[in-house]
């Protein structure tokens, strides 16, 4: 089972790449045929707006309304005709699958989980070379059983509303394939038995991730936008790596159990990295927490994951929102037995994940791009889930995880489905309105928001009130730091949150009275994984926080996860915490809500007079805090520019001009000089012998 | 003794002088009959070493021979002398230079000569006492004797320089006509004779 | 005042040297090189006879009768490409030969 | 089974496709022409089935030479035939058997011009090839390991782009350079060691002082052939002007001929000069690794990226073999099967569009995707085994030579790490200009995609990639005996001599 | 004094030779100009059958006509490379020589007779035959050097080569007459002897030496005696050219190393510093100076130069080892040198000798098995394995090794990185280049054979290398055995 539930997905996008390959005849004359429509998308509605967006493609401008051009014209694709046999075989068969894993899944998470029953399934061998043994392997214990739920269902989800979605894109075989393709490996990263396996997964989902966030490859911000994901995970991978090597060097082994067994008598040791002499411990887990850093776009290592909103609205949901940024968590999570012997680790966890949260909430509320805002609202969120994990409460960050996959996802399909029905309308400003046209649409919007601000009974409301109650109950100053981050963090949210909806549902229309007219619900294949999804916002706090931080966690993550009783901060959240501290969020949950609600329906000139008067703030904020620009300045110009004079001056003029060309041009001047000594003169040549007979005898006389 | 000691100097002197004019002099036709000077004396060298022979090839191979050969060489080139000696000599300091050194060198070592001790036994052909044999026929004793492989081979380089002197220089001239008696004997009639039939009235 | 070896080998000795620099420091005629080399055999002789003589050996003399005998071999056959040069050229200035070079 | 010569077989059957395209193949007509690619095609396919069978034979937990074929050459001077192959060598053998046939394919019809010529030197370049990884002895090595020059010198030279004249000089005396060094080296141990068997002197201890001067001589000709960062300038050169094939044999064997140089001599041999010398490896390999990235990411031409490439990746071989433990070496050793592999089929993913487009340049291209699917897959999972994904073969040496340095010294492990970061940027750089954008330029869009023939070049490639992703074992396995050994050896002998020089010195 | 009749035996080849010049002499001279051919076949005939009748001499040291002359496992080594090498030239004229109007039958009688001087240097055991044997040799060569009566060139060649060639005699008696005089003997036993039984070695004996050396310095073209070399290459007629490039070089390096191992053996502190200087020197020139060259016979010029710079590296070792290595390598030179100038011959386009390296431009479309041979020979030279030249180079780097010379190692190792180039760029011009002028066919079966033997001698010698190997080897040690 446990076979099927990873390798069918696999399976499916070798059946829809294979069909996006090679079933090619159909899809051509769909393109090819549809002369009124028009072969490449100039013909499409928004030529103009694809001109503008071109001319700006490959700087991010920095002006307001280029920047509205630039997002409001993003999920814009070439029409395609009715879908072919392929098409409708692709998305049958990688739909399909992963709803059967889904499903599969969801009866693992019982028969493990909720039945304590863990296992683990050696495939083969995969890499073994000295005492390094590493195996393919199938570890499936409570918290893979939580994530495979997680994966699987949002995985389900979302293929199924991509049938409707994407139902206007030629090239879907190739999108199902994709998402099968990052479902697999997804599968693979939270099923590993051993870091390597991990890392696998981890770079298969950065794959689909780059791959997915270049699905429409004819636009140049998406282009680089992918790869800008790929690299900055490359960079945390980096960290992981060596976090890999240090482990292996303390434990002499990649495995977790053996890993796990060794960690605690592993505490005083310690590793010579570079050049200096650190906690063997800390180092490695700092090193690994690069590599979480990067892929749950922490502080740092976050630039990425908006701009990974290049990709379609699906993909969002599913890779940059629900799943594979929080593989990062999962791997704290997972490691739990190490981390909790390195306490200076998890400081540095704490502080990262609650700037983070504060952070990215303060740009969210500044952004105009629907996407974005979620986008940011996400980094937020794994911000929560980092600091919870670094005051030792990993329940409460897996909690949150698996309740913010759900409504995350939800509020990224929610916009997919208007942006659906606003003809690929992103931005905000454009919008306003239409909740009368998209009902439904609304309602799950709503409630996604207020499972993300966690208001009662929320899923939310468990998980978010959990991490915060954790880390205040931590009594770490780190705990302190990070639970005041947090409270800022969950009035930004609340606001941005009703910002958004007010801003997209509520106002008068903004966009052209064309596409307001045609605004229109979305198909019942996109509505069903919407209400699903809409289920698990409702419900899946109040139904498992039980089991994930409640008093049958300990049952309920058995091995999985190991917190030393000296910090068992849910513990404390239980029994120590004041009673303001449980409250604090659902107050200014509610400031938030509220502020919104002034700035956008009472007063809608306020918000943009305040961005005027602290225009400096504003700006600072808009621009994301300069991080691409620091970075763009750092290391991307002076590597390139580096790259160039290493290439001209360096190979060309330095190693080239002394070594190859300068030797060979020199045995050229010593070839034309002693040439011209043959001058062809016979009383030249004879002088030439009788020096050297006279050099000789000289020679020999004084030193023979 | 004394005599032997001036007859040395005078012959050396005159020897020296007259290399020195041979490589000095304006005109080759000098130079030659330098050379010739040179020769004498180094004869006379040989006749006070004992080497009465070698003295005496000297003089007829030499100056009868040799030297001539260079004179008729000279006279038959037929060149503007003068104009051929114009700005000789030009490299003369840096070359003397070389040839002091290499004089000293060669002198330098002059003092040194000590005959190795066991030479007598090694000598290949000691000289026999000259009351016994002369000079000529001790030598003609040994060259074809035990020399005889250098005499044989002596022979052979004079023919290569006979036939390579005759291939070198020996020209049939196009213009000169010689008689071949084979071809004049192979002559037949038709090979020289044709009758060519002319039509009257047209000319040929 | 004994004339010994030395006083030989000195003379040979000067006009060994005198032999090379007429081939070097002639510039105008190929003659005159001819007979600088001529000097030069003559040069090797008259060591020759010299060590022969103090050596009480005959071989040396041997030796000076084949250079003698070679010696004018070499001098027909270079007076014979000397005038093949001549043939050819029309001068015989060393300065002239000079067509292959580098 | 092995009681016949098959290594012997191995290394001359190319030449007997020589001898059958001289002496059947005359003329130009097409005909003859198809015959000799036909004849080509099958020599190497046939040599490499024989390839395959040496692999079947070998005993991977016997760490010796097997297969070993031993007749007197010039028994005067105890140089003798000596044919052997061990873990280290085994896989080079077949990756050469590889490779050839899919570089026939490869040229079917880019090659139009002297047609003949070209096979017989690919042909020859395979005996020299397979030759000098199986030869166990110094002369019969170096025979082989210079005769290698002069098919490749003739093939970019004559079939090369603009540039080829130079590319060529260069290649062949920069490479002549460090060689000859060499060659005064194994004399020297020759000298030494009374022998030129290999198996002899790996048992020999040379002095300290000579093994110092031994080792650089060797280093000199390994380090030009790897190449190592700073006397690599010519690979960017000979495998821009070089055919396609060309390129592919010149990264996906010729430069494994340095880093197997340096596993079969320098560190068995010289284990003191190896140690005293790892760090000067080290330091040029990291700034190989990061320097060539570096320059990769700025250059413009498609070929010549992924030579700068090559670079950076045979940083991590030299680095992984100095590590001198089990991961570092059998790391080096995959990492060199992997991107021996991988990069030849990124210069035939290049050769795909020139022999379209007739241009390597960045610029001209843009876009392919769209018309070109299924090379964009390919060219996509090329790039992505290139850049080390995991489950791809790029992943394993990589990862295998990095966790073994980060063993020996963290330093070099996190800046060699860096290696990571850098070769996903020009890679996905390279790939982007190329593969993705919009479709403009008239002439790209009339490209058509791959056909058959080149499908069929490129499946084996991916599944061998796919293969030494997900199961490198069938090729650790082979390696790891005489990895061991090796290792043992180089430690031995040096705890022999820090003995017998009074030095104690823990064991890395 | 009772005269013994000498031993002739020994000399057999020799007077073989002698009688058959002769006699060929009197048939050229009897049969006149147009019998040319006949007498070069039979000259080729004569040539090698004196080859066989060396190698019928068998083994052992035998010393006959008063000491001076020897003969051993060595002299037949020399000999026979001497003989067949003299014969490749022979036949190499043959088709050249007609064509440009110099075809004489002199010009065979004089080849053999020079040949004839080269067996006499290989054999002589004494100072005297020492200087014979050489003037025979030159005398025949001035001679054909300005074969070419009609052409300035090649009488330029003869003459220069004439003057220098006079004045390294010059040298080289000079010193003989030294040596004579303070050692008392010019017999190369007695001398070794001598100096065997701890002599004191004088200043005269090695200003002697030296002289002697550099009189041989010049007949191999060691630099800086070298000079004549390039000129001569190129002014003298291209068959010419090729037989001095080999058999010449071969007796002269016979001798150079009879005289450095058997009178001066014992004199190594002395010679080995002439040989080292001269032997970097000629392998620094060579490889450099060829670098410029645009004429096809001079660079080959430099690049014997060169070649005999690297054979001088194993005779500086002084050991049994280099001996052996200057031999192997010799052998290995004269064949790719010999094929290299067949090449040279073949180069003609409407009857047009072609010269210049520019001409071999596309070679190998025009004319393609010609340009193969070319570039294999090349290669040879160039010493890249598995090339025969690749295996003169390594025996003799090997003694160099062996003997501790490094530098000389070094610097060898390093000039061959640097001839490597040009001879690379002759593969270039043939292989890179487009056609300029279409070469003709080759159609003499004379110079097919020698370049179909000596292509495939050179391709293939690695096969079977024992036999060139093992006869080297003896060679040596007959040398090292007395």
């Amino acid at each position: 089972m446990e076979v099927l539930v990873v390798f069918l997905p696999l399976l499916a996008f070798l059946v829809a790449g294979s069909i996006a390959l090679f079933g090619g005849p159909k899809a051509e004359p769909a393109a090819a045929g549809h002369g009124s429509h028009g072969h490449g998308h100039d013909d499409h509605g928004h030529a103009q707006i694809a001109h503008a967006h071109d001319d700006h493609s490959h700087h991010i401008s920095h002006d307001e309304l280029d920047h509205a051009h630039d997002d409001a014209h993003d999920d814009h694709h070439v029409v395609a005709g009715p879908p072919t046999v392929g098409d409708r075989v692709s998305q049958f068969v990688t739909a399909g699958a992963v709803i059967v894993s889904a499903i599969l899944s969801w009866i693992l998470f019982f028969d493990v989980a909720v039945h304590g029953n863990p296992r683990t399934i050696e495939l083969m061998t995969w890499i073994q070379s000295g005492t390094l043994d590493v195996k393919w392997a199938l570890r499936v214990d409570q918290l893979t059983a939580v994530m495979l739920i997680v994966v699987n269902t949002v995985s389900a989800c979302v293929h199924v509303y991509s049938i409707g979605y994407m139902a206007e894109d030629p090239q879907k075989p190739r999108f199902m394939g994709y998402l099968s393709l990052f479902t697999f490996a997804m599968l693979m990263l939270v099923t590993a038995d051993n870091l390597v396996q991990l890392f696998f997964g981890w770079e298969g989902v950065g794959l689909a991730s780059y791959l997915l966030i270049n699905f429409w490859y004819e636009k140049p911000s998406a282009n680089a936008a992918a790869m800008k994901a790929f690299l900055v995970n490359r960079v945390g991978d980096f960290g992981f790596a060596l976090g890999i090597f240090a482990i292996f060097v303390l434990t002499g082994s990649v495995q977790f159990d053996t890993i796990f067994a060794k960690a605690p008598t592993l505490t005083g040791e310690t590793l010579h990295f570079l050049s200096w002499d650190f906690n063997g411990l800390t180092i490695a887990c700092l090193l690994l927490f690069m590599g979480a850093m990067g892929k749950s776009a922490q502080l740092g290592l976050h630039t990425w994951l908006p701009d990974a909103m290049e990709g379609p609205t699906p993909v969002s949901a599913l890779i940059h929102a629900a799943t594979m940024v929080t593989a990062g968590v999962f791997m704290v999570c997972r490691l739990s037995p190490v981390f909790e012997y390195a306490p200076t680790a998890l400081e540095v966890v704490t502080v990262v994940g609650g700037l983070t949260a504060f952070v990215a909430a303060t740009i969210g509320f500044t952004q105009f791009d629907i996407k974005r805002v979620i986008a940011y609202s996400t980094m937020s969120q794994l911000g929560y889930m980092f600091f919870a994990a670094g005051v030792s409460a990993y329940g409460a960050a897996m909690f949150h995880l698996f309740t913010h996959a759900f409504f995350k996802a939800l509020l990224f399909l929610g916009a997919g489905s208007v942006i659906h029905a606003l003809h690929h309308e992103q931005d905000m400003r454009k919008m306003g309105g239409v909740w009368r046209k998209i009902p439904f649409t609304y309602a799950v919007m709503w409630i996604g928001n207020l499972a993300l601000a966690g208001l009662p009974f929320f899923a939310g409301y468990y998980s978010k009130d959990m991490i915060l109650e954790a880390a205040f109950a931590s009594g770490s100053g780190v705990g302190r730091f990070a639970f005041a981050l947090g409270i800022a963090a969950a009035l930004l949210t609340a606001f941005y949150s009703w910002r958004l909806l007010f801003m997209t549902f509520h106002g008068t229309p903004r966009m052209d009275k064309e596409v307001y007219d045609h605004a229109h619900e979305s198909p019942v294949v996109m509505l069903v994984p919407l209400a699903v999804l809409t289920l698990g916002a409702l419900f899946a706090g109040v139904g498992f926080h039980e089991y994930f931080v409640g008093h049958d966690r300990a049952e309920f993550w058995g091995k999985a996860i190991m917190v030393l009783a000296d910090h068992d901060a849910v513990e404390a959240a239980h029994h120590h915490t004041p009673g303001w501290v449980a409250i604090a969020p659902l107050v200014v949950g509610l400031i938030g809500i509220a502020m919104a609600y002034i700035g956008y329906i009472q007063m809608p000139r306020l918000p943009g007079k305040i961005a005027g008067t602290f225009r400096g703030i504003h700006q600072f904020l808009y621009n994301k805090w300069y991080f691409d620009e620091l970075y763009d300045a750092l290391f991307t110009r002076p590597a390139k520019a580096l790259g160039y004079g290493l290439w001209k001056s360096g190979d060309g003029a330095v190693i080239d001009g002394v070594g190859p060309d300068g030797i060979a041009a020199a045995t050229r001047d010593v070839a034309a000089r002693a040439s011209r000594l043959q001058s062809g003169y016979v009383y030249h040549y004879a002088f030439a012998m009788v020096i050297g007979v006279v050099l000789l005898v000289a020679w020999l006389s004084v030193f023979g | 003794m004394i005599l032997q000691g001036i007859a040395f100097y005078v012959f050396a002197a005159l020897l020296v002088a007259s290399g020195v004019m041979v490589i000095s002099a304006r005109n080759p036709v000098h130079s030659v009959l330098f050379l010739i000077l040179a020769f004498f004396q180094a004869a006379g060298l040989c006749v006070l070493m004992g080497a009465e022979f070698i003295a005496m090839i000297l003089v007829i191979v030499y100056v009868g021979a040799v030297a001539v050969l260079f004179l008729f060489v000279v006279m038959m080139l037929d060149i503007n002398f003068r104009e051929l000696r114009k700005g000789a000599m030009e490299a003369l300091p840096l070359g003397a230079l070389v040839g002091l050194i290499l004089l000293a060198e060669l002198a330098a070592v002059l003092g040194g000569w000590i005959v190795a001790p066991n030479v007598a036994a090694i000598a290949g052909a000691p000289t026999p006492a000259l009351d016994q044999v002369t000079n000529t026929h001790a030598l003609g004793r040994l060259m074809y004797t035990q020399y005889v492989y250098l005499f044989q081979a002596s022979g052979i380089v004079l023919l290569i320089a006979m036939i390579g002197a005759i291939v070198l220089t020996l020209r049939h001239r196009p213009g000169v006509r010689k008689q071949n008696i084979g071809v004049q004997i192979a002559r037949r009639r038709e090979d020289v004779v044709a009758i060519r039939k002319v039509s009257t009235g047209e000319g040929v | 005042m004994e004339i010994g070896l030395g006083h030989y080998l000195t003379v040979s000795a000067i006009i060994f040297t005198l032999g090379v620099l007429g081939i070097f420091l002639n510039r105008k005629n190929v003659i005159i090189i001819l007979m600088s080399i001529e000097m030069m055999l003559l040069a090797v002789n008259l060591n020759l006879v010299a060590f022969s003589t103090f050596l009480h050996d005959l071989v040396g003399q041997i030796f000076a009768m084949i250079i003698l005998t070679v010696a004018a071999a070499e001098a027909a056959i270079g007076l014979a490409i000397l005038v093949v040069y001549f043939r050819n050229r029309g001068s015989i200035r060393v300065e002239d030969i000079n067509m292959m070079k580098g | 089974m092995a009681s016949w010569p098959i290594l012997s077989f191995a290394t001359f059957l190319p030449l007997v496709g020589v001898a059958l395209i001289l002496l059947f193949c005359r003329g130009n007509s097409p005909d003859v022409l198809r015959n000799v690619r036909y004849i080509s095609l099958w020599t190497t396919l046939v040599t490499f089935v024989l390839t395959l069978l040496v692999w079947a034979n070998f005993d991977p937990r016997n760490p010796g030479y097997q297969m070993v074929e031993k007749a007197g050459w010039i028994p005067e001077f105890g140089i003798n035939y000596h044919m052997g192959v061990d873990g280290i060598s085994v896989l080079f053998v077949v990756l050469s058997g590889f490779l050839m046939p899919l570089c026939i394919l490869a040229s079917w019809e880019s090659v139009q011009v002297r047609l003949k010529e070209y096979m017989i030197a690919f042909l020859a370049l395979e005996t020299l090839m397979i030759g000098m990884f199986c030869a166990l002895d110094f002369v019969l090595f170096y025979m082989f390991f210079e005769g290698v020059l002069i098919p490749m010198f003739l093939i970019i030279g004559v079939w090369g782009g603009p540039r080829r004249v130079y590319a060529a000089f260069k290649f062949f005396l920069y490479t002549l350079l460090g060689s000859v060094l060499m060659l005064l080296a194994i004399l020297a141990m020759y000298y030494v060691a009374g022998t030129t068997d290999i198996p002899t002197i790996t048992a020999t201890q040379f002095p300290r002082s000579m093994q110092l001067w031994l080792w650089l001589a060797f280093f000199a000709s390994f380090a030009v052939k790897v190449p190592m960062w700073p006397v690599h300038t010519w690979l960017p050169d000979a495998h821009v002007e070089a055919p396609t094939a060309g390129s592919v044999i010149l990264a996906g064997v010729l430069l494994k001929m340095g880093g197997y140089g340096f596993l079969r001599f320098n560190i068995p041999i010289l284990p003191e000069a190896t140690e005293y010398f790892a760090p000067l490896i080290y330091t040029l390999s990291v700034v190989a690794v990061i320097y060539t990235s570096l320059v990769a990411l700025a250059q413009e031409d498609m070929k010549k990226l992924i030579a700068y490439s090559s670079v950076a990746h045979m940083g991590f071989v030299t680095i992984g073999m100095f590590a001198l433990n089990q991961q570092g070496i059998e790391g080096s050793v995959f990492q060199m099967l992997s991107h021996g592999v991988v990069s030849g089929a990124l210069f035939l993913c290049v050769g795909v569009v020139y022999d379209r487009l007739h241009t390597r340049e960045i610029a001209r291209y843009g876009g392919l995707v769209k018309n070109m699917p299924k090379y964009a897959v390919v060219f996509l999972f090329m790039t992505m085994a290139s850049v080390g994904l995991p489950g791809t073969a790029g992943f394993v040496g990589e990862f295998l030579v990095l966790m073994g340095v980060f063993r020996d010294n963290t330093w070099v492990a996190a800046l060699a790490a860096t290696g990571m970061v850098l070769g996903a940027a020009y890679a996905l750089w390279l790939y982007r200009r190329v593969v993705y954008g919009k479709l403009t330029k008239p002439d790209v869009k009339a490209m058509f995609d791959m056909t058959p023939r080149e499908i069929a070049v490129f499946v084996p490639l991916i599944a061998v990639v796919l293969w030494m992703g997900v199961y490198p074992s069938s090729f650790l396995n082979v390696t790891s005996a005489s990895v061991e050994q090796l290792i043992q050896t180089y430690q031995t002998k040096l705890a022999a001599s820090h003995a017998a020089s009074g030095v104690s010195v823990a064991a890395r | 004094m009772t005269a013994v009749f000498p031993d002739i035996w020994p000399a057999l080849p020799e007077i073989f030779l002698a009688l058959s010049g002769v006699a060929l002499l009197m048939l050229g001279v009897f049969r006149g100009d147009g019998f040319t051919r006949p007498v070069s076949y039979l000259a080729i005939v004569c040539m090698l059958l004196a080859a066989v009748l060396a190698m019928g001499y068998g083994s052992g040291r035998v010393v006959t006509f008063n000491g001076m002359f020897v003969m051993d496992a060595f002299g037949v080594f020399m000999k026979v490379l001497v003989l067949v090498s003299a014969a490749f030239a022979v036949i190499l004229s043959l088709g050249f020589n007609e064509r440009e109007q110099m075809a004489r039958f002199e010009f065979p009688v004089l080849m053999i007779f020079a040949t004839l001087g080269m067996l006499m240097m290989i054999s002589a055991n004494d100072f005297i035959s020492l200087y014979v044997g050489l003037e025979t040799q030159s005398l025949a060569l001035y001679v054909i050097a300005a074969f070419r009566r009609d052409s300035g060139k090649s009488s330029e060649a003869g003459l220069k080569y004439f003057v220098l060639g006079s004045l390294s005699s010059g040298m080289l008696l000079y010193g003989a007459s030294l040596v004579y005089g303070f050692a008392g003997t010019t017999s190369f036993d007695k001398v070794a002897a001598l100096f065997a039984g701890g002599a004191h070695v004088s200043p005269g004996l090695v200003i002697g030496l030296v002289f002697v050396m550099a009189g041989l310095a010049f007949k191999v073209s060691a630099a800086p005696f070298h000079m004549w070399t390039p000129d001569v290459y190129e002014g003298a007629p291209t068959p010419v050219t090729a037989f001095f490039a080999a058999a010449p070089k071969v007796a002269a390096i016979a001798l150079l190393t009879r005289v450095v191992m058997e009178p001066f053996g014992h004199l190594a502190a002395q010679w080995h510093q002439v040989l080292v200087a001269t032997a970097i020197l000629s392998m620094v020139i060579g490889s450099f100076v060829a670098i410029m060259q645009t004429n096809i016979k001079r660079l080959m010029a430099y690049s014997s130069i060169g070649h005999v710079g690297y054979a001088l590296v194993g005779l500086t070792t002084g050991t049994q080892d280099g001996v052996r290595g200057v031999l192997i390598y010799m052998a290995l030179y004269i064949a790719m040198n010999i094929g290299a100038f067949a090449v040279i011959l073949s180069m003609k386009a409407k009857g047009q000798m072609l010269e210049e390296i520019k001409d071999f431009a596309g070679l190998s479309k025009t004319n393609p098995m010609l340009a193969a041979t070319m570039a294999i020979f090349m290669f040879s030279m160039a010493g890249i394995p598995p090339m025969a030249g690749f295996f003169g180079k390594l025996y003799v780097f090997l003694a160099a090794i062996a003997a501790q010379e490094y530098t000389l190692a070094v610097v060898g190792v390093l000039t061959s990185v640097v001839g490597a180039f040009y001879y690379l760029r002759i593969i270039k011009i043939m292989y890179f280049d487009e056609p300029v002028v279409v070469v003709d066919k080759v159609d003499d079966d004379g110079m097919t054979g020698v370049l179909v033997l000596t292509s495939l001698f050179t391709l293939l010698f690695f096969v079977a290398p024992a036999p060139i190997l093992n006869g080297a080897a003896a060679a040596a040690a007959a040398l090292f055995a007395g």
